[in-house]
This record gives C-alpha cells, structure tokens and sequence, in this order.
C-alpha cells in the first residue's frame, strides 16, 4: 500500500480501531466458560480417568490374576498376587494393589489385560487428602462414582 | 565513577520463562550486555530411565518431553522404532498420524500465540488462541482419552481407527479454526505496538541460524528453506500438497508471521489426510514383546518447535541399549544469547517467547 | 580397506574425497536403513570436521551422542564413543561419524566448526565425562557443579545414590 | 433559617466524608467493573460468586489482603517502604476535593454546591497533587531494595514526568478558551459557549486522554508494573494492605484521571446537547448523574484499551511522546492560539 495510505492509516489511528471492533463483537459473544461444580462437562467415552475393575453380566470378577498389566505397565503401579482354588478354573487375585500416585494413564494395562477386566473409568475427581488414600486394595478397585471420591478424600470432602 | 552494570536474574520462577529456566543477565539500564540461561531444573534423567523400559513402555514417556505438542514426540521415537526394527505401517496408519501430528501442531502454535502475545502484553490473545486449542485438544479427548499426555500413537500404528462420525467431527472443528486466527491477526498483524515490539527485535541471519543450528520457524524465519516433511519426508507426507512459510527478515515478527502461516498450512494438510484416507487397517501386527537384532538409527520429524530427532540403539533384547533424543528447543535456546545482545530488557522476554521453547524437551 | 558394502548413491563420493584427503582416515563403514554410519580415528578429528564442513557441504551439526559399552565393552571396541550426526542441505544427506574416546585423552571440540556443538559437548560432558579440548566453557549443563559421577554411565545405578547431592 | 452550627459544621463535615467516600466507591466499582469487563472481552464470565454477580467480590480481595501477612524486606528502607503507599494514596484522595461533582443546590438561602473547595486555580492544584504520586512510586521501588522494582521505579520516573509535558500544554488550550483556571469556571464557560470543549478542541482532548492513560502507569503504557518483564514492577515486594493502597491507589488515580478529562473536555455536569431545543428535557436529571454516566464511560474505554492492546516498550514509548505527543500538543497550542485571535 502507498507511503501515504499507510500514512493516513496511521494517523487515523485504523490498526486500533479495528483491534478494538475486534474485541468488542468478543464482549458480546457468547462466553465459553461453564460454572464448573455446578454443571460439569461430560468427558466423552472414551475418557482415561480412573483405572476400575469390572466384573461380568452374572456379577463375578473378570479378573483371572495373570499379571498382564503388571508387566505391562512401565511404572511399576501393579502388585498383584493370584491364588486357584482347587476346582475352580481360573486363579483369583488375593492382593490387587494399584497405585494410583504412580499411574500415568498411558493404557497399557488396559491393552494388556485378556479379559478386559480393567479399564478407564470416566472418574477425574482424583484428589486426595494423602497418600495412602491413593493407593487401591482389591475391593477398593470396584467402587465406583461419588462413593469413591468420599473414599479419596476421607471424611474432608463436602 | 566505576561503572557496575546489574547482575539480575530472571527466573527459574518467572512468569514468562515458560518452565523453568534462568536466565543470567548483565544489563547496563536496560541494555542487555550479556545473558547466559541455566538449565536442569527440569531434568528427569529420561534417557536413563528408557535404558531400563522396553520400546513399548518409553511411548507414553515420550508424551513428557515437549508436553505441548505430545503426539510430535510419540511419533518421532515410533518412526526410529519402525525403522529399526523394519516395521511397516499400513498406508491408513500413516495417515491418521499425518492428520494427529498436524492437529498437533495447530495445537501447538495456537498455545505459543497465546503465550507469546501475553508476554508482549496483549492479554486477549491468549484466551482467544487457548479457546482454538482447547477445541482441538476435545478432539484428542475424544480420539484416545487424554488431551494433553496423548500417547496417541504406537509402534506400527494408531491405537484406534478414525469413523466417519469422527471424520465429520474434526472437519466440523476445523471450519471453526480460522475465525479465530483472523481474529487473532487484527489484533496483530497491523497493529503499532505489536510492530514496534516485534520488527527489528532478536534478529538473526540465515548464515548464523545454520551455524547455530536452528532448525523449524526461527531458522525459516530467516529464510532458509528446510522443512523435514519437504526434504526428507516421512509417514507419507510425500503425498500431500502444502507449502512451507519463509520470511526473510529473521525477526520476532517474522517468526510471528511463519508460524501463523503454518497453522493453515496444518489444517490445509490434514483436510487433505481425511479426504483422501485410505481403506484397510490401521496398525501393523506387532509382536507383543519386541526384540530389536542389534543396530542403530537416526530418525528426525517436523515437530513444531523445530527438528526433533531420535537416537536409538539397539541390542537384540526387548530394551534399547542407548535412546538419544535430539531437542529442538535444546539448540534453538543457545542461540538466545546472541539474539539478545544489544536488545533492551523488555525484549528478552519477546525472543525468548519467539523461539517457543519447552522445558520439558530441553532437560529431558 | 574395510570391507565396502552397498553403498547408497551420494555416500561414495564423500567417501572418496575422506579417503583422499586423509588417507587411512576411514576404519569401517557401515550402511544400514538409508543411513551411512563412519567410524573415524581421533588423531586427525578436527580437520576431518573442518573438511566436511567447508568442502563436502555439511552445513549442519544435528546432534551428537555419547555412548558407553559399559565396563566391559565387546572385543575390539573401546568403552566411550562419540558421534556426530551431520547434515547436508544441498543433496539432503546426513552422515554418521563415530569416534572411539575416553576420559583420559580429551578429543578436538567441534564448537570452532559449528557452533551448534556448544551445549552437546557440555551435555556429554556432564552425562559421560568425556571432555572436550578447546571447549570455551566445559562444565556441567544439567547437573549442579558439585555432583560427582556421570549418571549416563552404565555402572551409575538407575535408582541413584542415596545421600550426595 | 441554616443555624450556623449547621451550616458551617455539619455540612462541611459531610462534604469531607463524601470526598473520601467517593473515591473509595469509585475505587471497589473499578476493581469489580476491570475484572468483569476484562473477562467478559475474553470470552469468559469474571467473577461472579460472592454477592450477586460478584458485586462482593472487591471486598472479599480487600478483606483477604487485609489479613494477609505484611512482609517487609530485611534490608529494605522501613521509612520510605511504609511512607510510599500512604504517600500515593493521600495525594490522589486530595486531588478529589477540588473537583466539582455537580452545580449548586438551592436548600432554602443556602446553596450546596457540590465540591469541598472551589479555588481560582483548581486545575492547577488537581495536577500538581496528582503528580506527588510519582514520589510515592519512586520511593517504593527504591525502598524495597530489590532489582525489579527498582526497575519499575525508574521506568515510571520517566514516564510520568515526561507525559506530564503534554497534559500541560493540552491543559493550557482549554483555559486559554475558559479563561480560568477554576474547574466550576471552566464548566460555566461550556455551558456559556454551548458546545464542549472536547469537540471545540479534538486534538488537546486525543493527546490529553492519551497522557492521561500514560500517567496512570495503564495499559498499553503500563511498564512500571510490566507483569511479564518485572514481575509485578514498583510494588513486586509489597504484600497485605500495603499492596492493597498501591493497588486502590492505581484506580483512584483513573478516576481521577477520568474525572479531569469530563471535566476539561466534556462539560462536568452539563447534560448533552445543551442547545438543541429538541433535548431540553435532558436537563430535568440533575448533574451529577450525567457526570457519573461520562465517567463511567471513560472508566469502560480505560479496561477495553488494557484488554485489547500489547504493551509498548520502554524506548518506543519515550520515543512516542518525545516525537510526536509533545510536538502535536506545541503546533496545537499554537494553532489554538492563533485561531482564538485571529477570528
């Protein structure tokens, strides 16, 4: 543009009218914030919140205690230990312990597990009031929703 | 009167130092004389600890290391790891990547811009550019579950396929991008405090740029026509058209201008991913433990921050016997110093933020 | 000479011109997945640099890698190497130099030929211990002044030390 | 029919709260109205949880910094570090007693007239007391005896008293056309001529408005407190209520700011339009109100202006003024001059 255009535009002060135009039509667009506690967004599903055991339609543990997700997990969040009842088919975990504060939700364990007896929760409220509240025992691997933020927090949470 | 200039420090906490680094500096009023940062803050010991994980393991680690643009860094090391171990990714793998990495980079200059205006004081932008990314970054949610860790790629593939319903959701999204970045650049481009900050500010010449290394936006800044994806193309860039921004100046707004220009190169690039998305699976078979015969590779991609690169050597067993990963931030911050010398104060903080770099990458 | 095995387009006349200028130069060289890796003594390192750099066109250090065997490396190799990973824009070519060295005889720095090798020279420093003649400023680039030992090393435990630093 | 006790005891007594009260009003409508706009131009909502729509909000950061604990640093000056904010806050306070907030009213035979003190060089006062701050400013980053703020001490040194340059000459225009330097003069004079003097004289009122947003260390001339160079500038080492002066401070200094340019430019209390016919009515809402709405309007353009714009640099801001306010203000005076004598 000419010497004299970009002059007059500078005179004229145009670079800061338009910058405030622009931010004027964003004051009365619509504001993308929610109120969170109030409405929370749902996370789609495919969400990798909360690692949960899961257990099948009739209701037992999926989980035959073969330390796939032990081994597959880099950090080291599985302690696990599998014990057969005799008659039974399949081993059952006597100690599941999963650390929570160790986890980086990368899916391994979730890809390695045979019987998809583990897998993400949608659950991120994953707040603590310590640490031992973060690591999981073997029940405590299938509770689930707002009992299991009561069971993080402890007695702190609202 | 015996002249003392001041010794400051700006950082490790410092609001613009985008992680933590220090950064040493003499000034004489105002005048930067010299500035050496400091770096190690954030050291990890990663390459350490990949010697004692198996390929498999070190993906979602390498999701840490520029924790901006993750997806860049899964793809980098799972390129080294193919080529290593010649493994062949289906023609639809290797597109889905081309779409996560470019959605990625979109991703990653929209948080520069934002960072990079609100250093420079204009607050907005940082909101309006964060709004963009976290539009792409529901995708990445919706994709594989996690918006910032991805561990969206995996050795031989992508770990899930794209659906058309998904498709449409991304073409949906990137129809939204552009309003905004025009908006971003009206407030920008044009504007006189913006030129005044930024033209003239941290120059650096196409010569010097090579000599220090640079590589990514500051290096095409200068103009100086590299771009990994153009001259030693991977994961089927081959097949796409786009074409790489240079300017010539090799200034803050210079940079300013590449990287804006490669987001609509990015979206161009993944519009073209999706049209033309090939049929069949998505990821390679690969053995569940996999062992390397022994050798070495070195394999770079276009990240955005610039040529990240990795090193991998291995010994025949299931874990690499020597992972070096090569950082673009790690070279571009050295040449900070001589970009700064002679600059006032105040600029330290635009150049610093021009070379967009991640803390993360540098002390690995 | 070393055995020549199929060499990719671009390499050979590298190659011939490394062997001309200094004869004896190359001891191995090894091609593999596109890429070309030369093992190079150290005697003559710096005018090796500086000839690929002025006269092959290698305008580009892209990184350098240190790596340790461990303490007993395999028969023939030596515990340290170095290597540098160069690149020429004008064919797109990029080049392996691998250099045997130790913590006792220091090798050439690059910093004179590219400046980019400043930091990864302080890098190998720190994490191997192998210095650098000629370095302007060879100290630590991650760890603090006073930490001994050079983690990278394969006998440094991957747990670290308790006390120390 | 006013006994004297009342006339001269009470209502004086009354007048001094309200101009102490007023700013302090200003001040928490400020802290509510920059953080609401701001996020509202962000495209967020602000905040809005403590009282309805967040009114609250300006108390509870009040309430919080008032508990928060006060930290002097070891080395640093006691005297001047405690003096500044006090300092800073006391001369923008007594600049509002000579501003007037509306014409007089008639109670009976005794006329209220709505400012604490009508002195025939008003103007001058306003400015002279505004630039005291500068003091407090300086004294507050030298005495924290820390780099960065002594950096944004210098800054603004240079700052405000090169931008007060410009005011002054542009100041100098509109009593050149008032003939006086009283601000209730000033006024009158408008009313008199019909037309403000922001249209009378565009220049004086674009340089003037400009310097004003210079001298209250505002966006896009805020470097003395440039968050992302000097971490929070002059007042980085300041904590508790300590930083809650500086930080009222800064907003009382814009209403001030505001109040100077409704004044000078725009007619105080004078409704719009004064001599069109059509909008006489316009006249029956008393003063003060319609100089509330101008204010309030500047007050809106100051938060638009800091959301919108980058931040200039130190030299390019001195060159700014340097270059081209203060010529602009010299060749306007002179045209003004001329004009006034030539027609």
């Amino acid at each position: 543009m000419s010497a004299v255009g970009k002059f007059l535009r500078k005179i004229f002060l145009v670079d800061i009218l338009t910058g405030l135009a622009v931010t004027l039509r964003y004051y009365f667009s619509k504001k993308v914030t929610v109120q969170y506690p109030e409405e929370v967004l749902p996370p789609p599903e495919r969400f990798r919140g909360i690692l949960r055991l899961y257990r099948n339609e009739a209701g037992e543990p999926l989980c035959i205690a073969c330390k796939a997700c032990q081994r597959a997990c880099g950090q080291g969040c599985f302690d696990i230990e599998g014990r057969r009842e005799e008659g039974a088919k399949t081993m059952k975990p006597v100690k599941f312990d999963w650390r929570l504060d160790r986890c980086s939700f990368c899916g391994l364990c979730v890809e390695a597990c045979p019987t998809d007896a583990i897998r993400f929760s949608r659950e991120f409220r994953m707040s603590g009031l310590g640490r031992g509240g973060l690591v999981f025992g073997h029940e405590a691997m299938y509770v689930e929703g707002d009992d299991l933020q009561a069971r993080l927090c402890g007695e702190g949470c609202p | 009167m015996a002249f003392k200039e001041i010794a400051l420090n700006m950082g490790p906490q410092h609001p613009s130092t985008h992680g933590v680094l220090r950064l040493k500096l003499a000034i004489d009023n105002e005048v930067v004389l010299s500035l050496e940062p400091v770096v190690g803050y954030l050291h990890r010991g990663m390459e350490k600890l990949w010697e004692s994980l198996t390929y498999t393991q070190i993906v979602p680690l390498t999701d840490r290391l520029d924790y901006i643009a993750a997806l860049s860094n899964n793809l980098g090391f799972v390129l080294a790891v193919e080529k290593l171990a010649g493994l062949e990714v289906p023609p639809r793998g290797r597109y889905i990547r081309v779409a996560l990495a470019e959605l990625q980079r979109l991703a990653s200059h929209l948080a520069w811009v934002g960072f990079q205006a609100n250093d420079i004081g204009a607050m907005s932008v940082l909101l309006y550019a964060f709004e963009a990314r976290e539009r792409v970054l529901d995708l990445f949610e919706e994709y594989i579950g996690a918006r910032l860790t991805v561990h969206g790629i995996r050795i031989g593939g992508v770990p899930r396929d794209f659906d058309p319903e998904f498709v449409r959701k991304i073409e949906r999204t990137l129809d939204g991008l552009p309003a905004t970045i025009r908006n971003i650049e009206l407030l920008l481009n044009e504007n006189r405090i913006w030129q005044e900050r930024t033209r003239g500010v941290g120059v650096v010449g196409a010569a010097e740029a090579v000599d220090f290394g640079l590589t990514g936006p500051p290096l095409r800044a200068t103009g100086v026509r590299w771009d990994i994806r153009m001259d030693v193309p991977y994961s089927s860039y081959e097949d796409f058209e786009f074409d790489v921004p240079l300017a010539e100046h090799g200034d803050v707004y210079d940079r300013y201008l590449v990287r804006m220009e490669e987001m609509r190169q990015s979206m161009r690039i993944v519009r073209q991913a999706l049209a033309r998305l090939p049929g069949g699976d998505f990821t390679a078979k690969v053995p569940r433990i996999l062992r390397i015969p022994p050798a070495e590779v070195f394999q770079t991609i276009e990240a955005p921050k610039g040529e990240l690169g990795f090193y991998i050597k291995s010994n025949g067993t299931d874990k690499p016997e020597r992972v070096k990963m090569k950082s673009p931030s790690f070279i571009n911050l050295m040449s900070l110093a001589h970009m700064s010398r002679g600059n006032l104060f105040s600029d330290v903080v635009g150049i610093l933020g021009s070379l967009d770099i991640v803390l993360g990458e540098i002390d690995k | 000479m070393s055995d020549r095995p199929a060499l990719l387009p671009g390499f050979e006349d590298i190659l011939a011109a490394l062997e001309g200028r200094f004869p004896g130069a190359v001891l191995a060289v090894e091609a593999a997945r596109g890429e070309c890796s030369v093992r190079v003594g150290p005697e003559r390192l710096a005018d090796i640099l500086k000839f690929l750099k002025a006269e092959q066109g290698f305008a580009a250090l892209q990184d350098m890698i240190g790596l340790d065997r461990g303490p007993a490396p395999p028969a023939g190799a030596g515990r340290f190497a170095v290597l540098y990973q160069i690149y020429r824009p004008a064919d797109r070519r990029r080049l392996r130099l691998s250099v045997e060295a130790d913590e006792a005889n220091p090798l050439p720095s690059a910093v004179a030929t590219w400046r980019s090798a400043d930091w990864a020279e302080r890098e190998i420093f720190d994490m191997f211990g192998l210095r650098f003649a000629g370095h302007p400023g060879l100290r630590r680039i991650y760890l603090d002044e006073e930490f001994d030992g050079h983690p990278l090393r394969k006998d440094f435990p991957l747990g670290g030390r308790s006390g120390g630093l | 029919m006013m006994s004297p006790f009342v006339a001269d005891g009470l209502i004086p007594l009354a007048k001094i709260l309200a101009v102490i009260l007023y700013p302090m009003l200003m001040v928490i409508v400020m802290i509510w109205l920059e953080r609401r706009v701001v996020a509202w131009i962000q495209g967020r909502v602000g905040p809005n949880r403590v009282g309805f729509q967040g009114i609250l909000q300006p108390f509870a950061d009040a309430v919080k910094l008032f508990f928060k604990e006060d930290i002097i640093q070891r080395r640093a000056d006691r005297f001047l570090f405690n003096i500044s904010p006090v300092l800073v806050m006391f001369s923008t306070l007594l600049a509002f007693c000579f501003l007037p907030l509306g014409e007089s009213i008639r109670l009976g035979n005794y006329t209220l007239d709505l400012w604490v003190a009508r002195s025939p060089v008003g103007l001058l006062l306003v400015l002279g007391l505004s630039s005291i701050s500068v003091f407090g400013v300086i004294f507050g980053g030298w005495a924290s005896n820390s780099k960065y703020p002594l950096m944004g001490a210098l800054r603004s040194v240079v700052q405000v008293l090169s931008y007060e340059i410009p005011v002054g000459m542009t100041v100098l225009t509109v009593v050149f056309f008032a003939r006086s330097m009283d601000l209730v003069r000033v006024i009158e004079r408008q009313k008199e001529a019909g037309v403000w003097y922001g249209f009378m004289l565009p220049v004086s009122f674009l340089v003037f408005w400009i310097s004003a947003i210079a001298e209250t260390n505002r966006a896009p001339f805020d470097l003395p407190e440039a968050e992302s160079e000097l971490v929070a500038g002059y007042h980085t080492e300041y904590s508790g209520m300590k930083f809650a002066f500086f930080y009222m401070a800064e907003y009382a200094h814009m209403v001030l700011a505001s109040s100077l340019v409704v004044i000078l430019f725009f007619g105080g209390w004078l409704p719009p339009f004064p001599n069109v016919r059509a909008f006489a009515f316009l006249g029956a809402v008393p003063g003060f109100v319609w100089y509330l709405v101008k204010i309030m309007f500047f007050l809106y353009l100051y938060v638009w202006i800091r959301a919108t714009f980058p931040r200039y640099r130190f030299d390019s801001l001195i060159r700014l003024v340097w270059k081209w306010l203060i010529p602009l203000a010299f060749v306007n005076f002179l045209a003004v001059v001329a004009l006034r004598y030539l027609l």
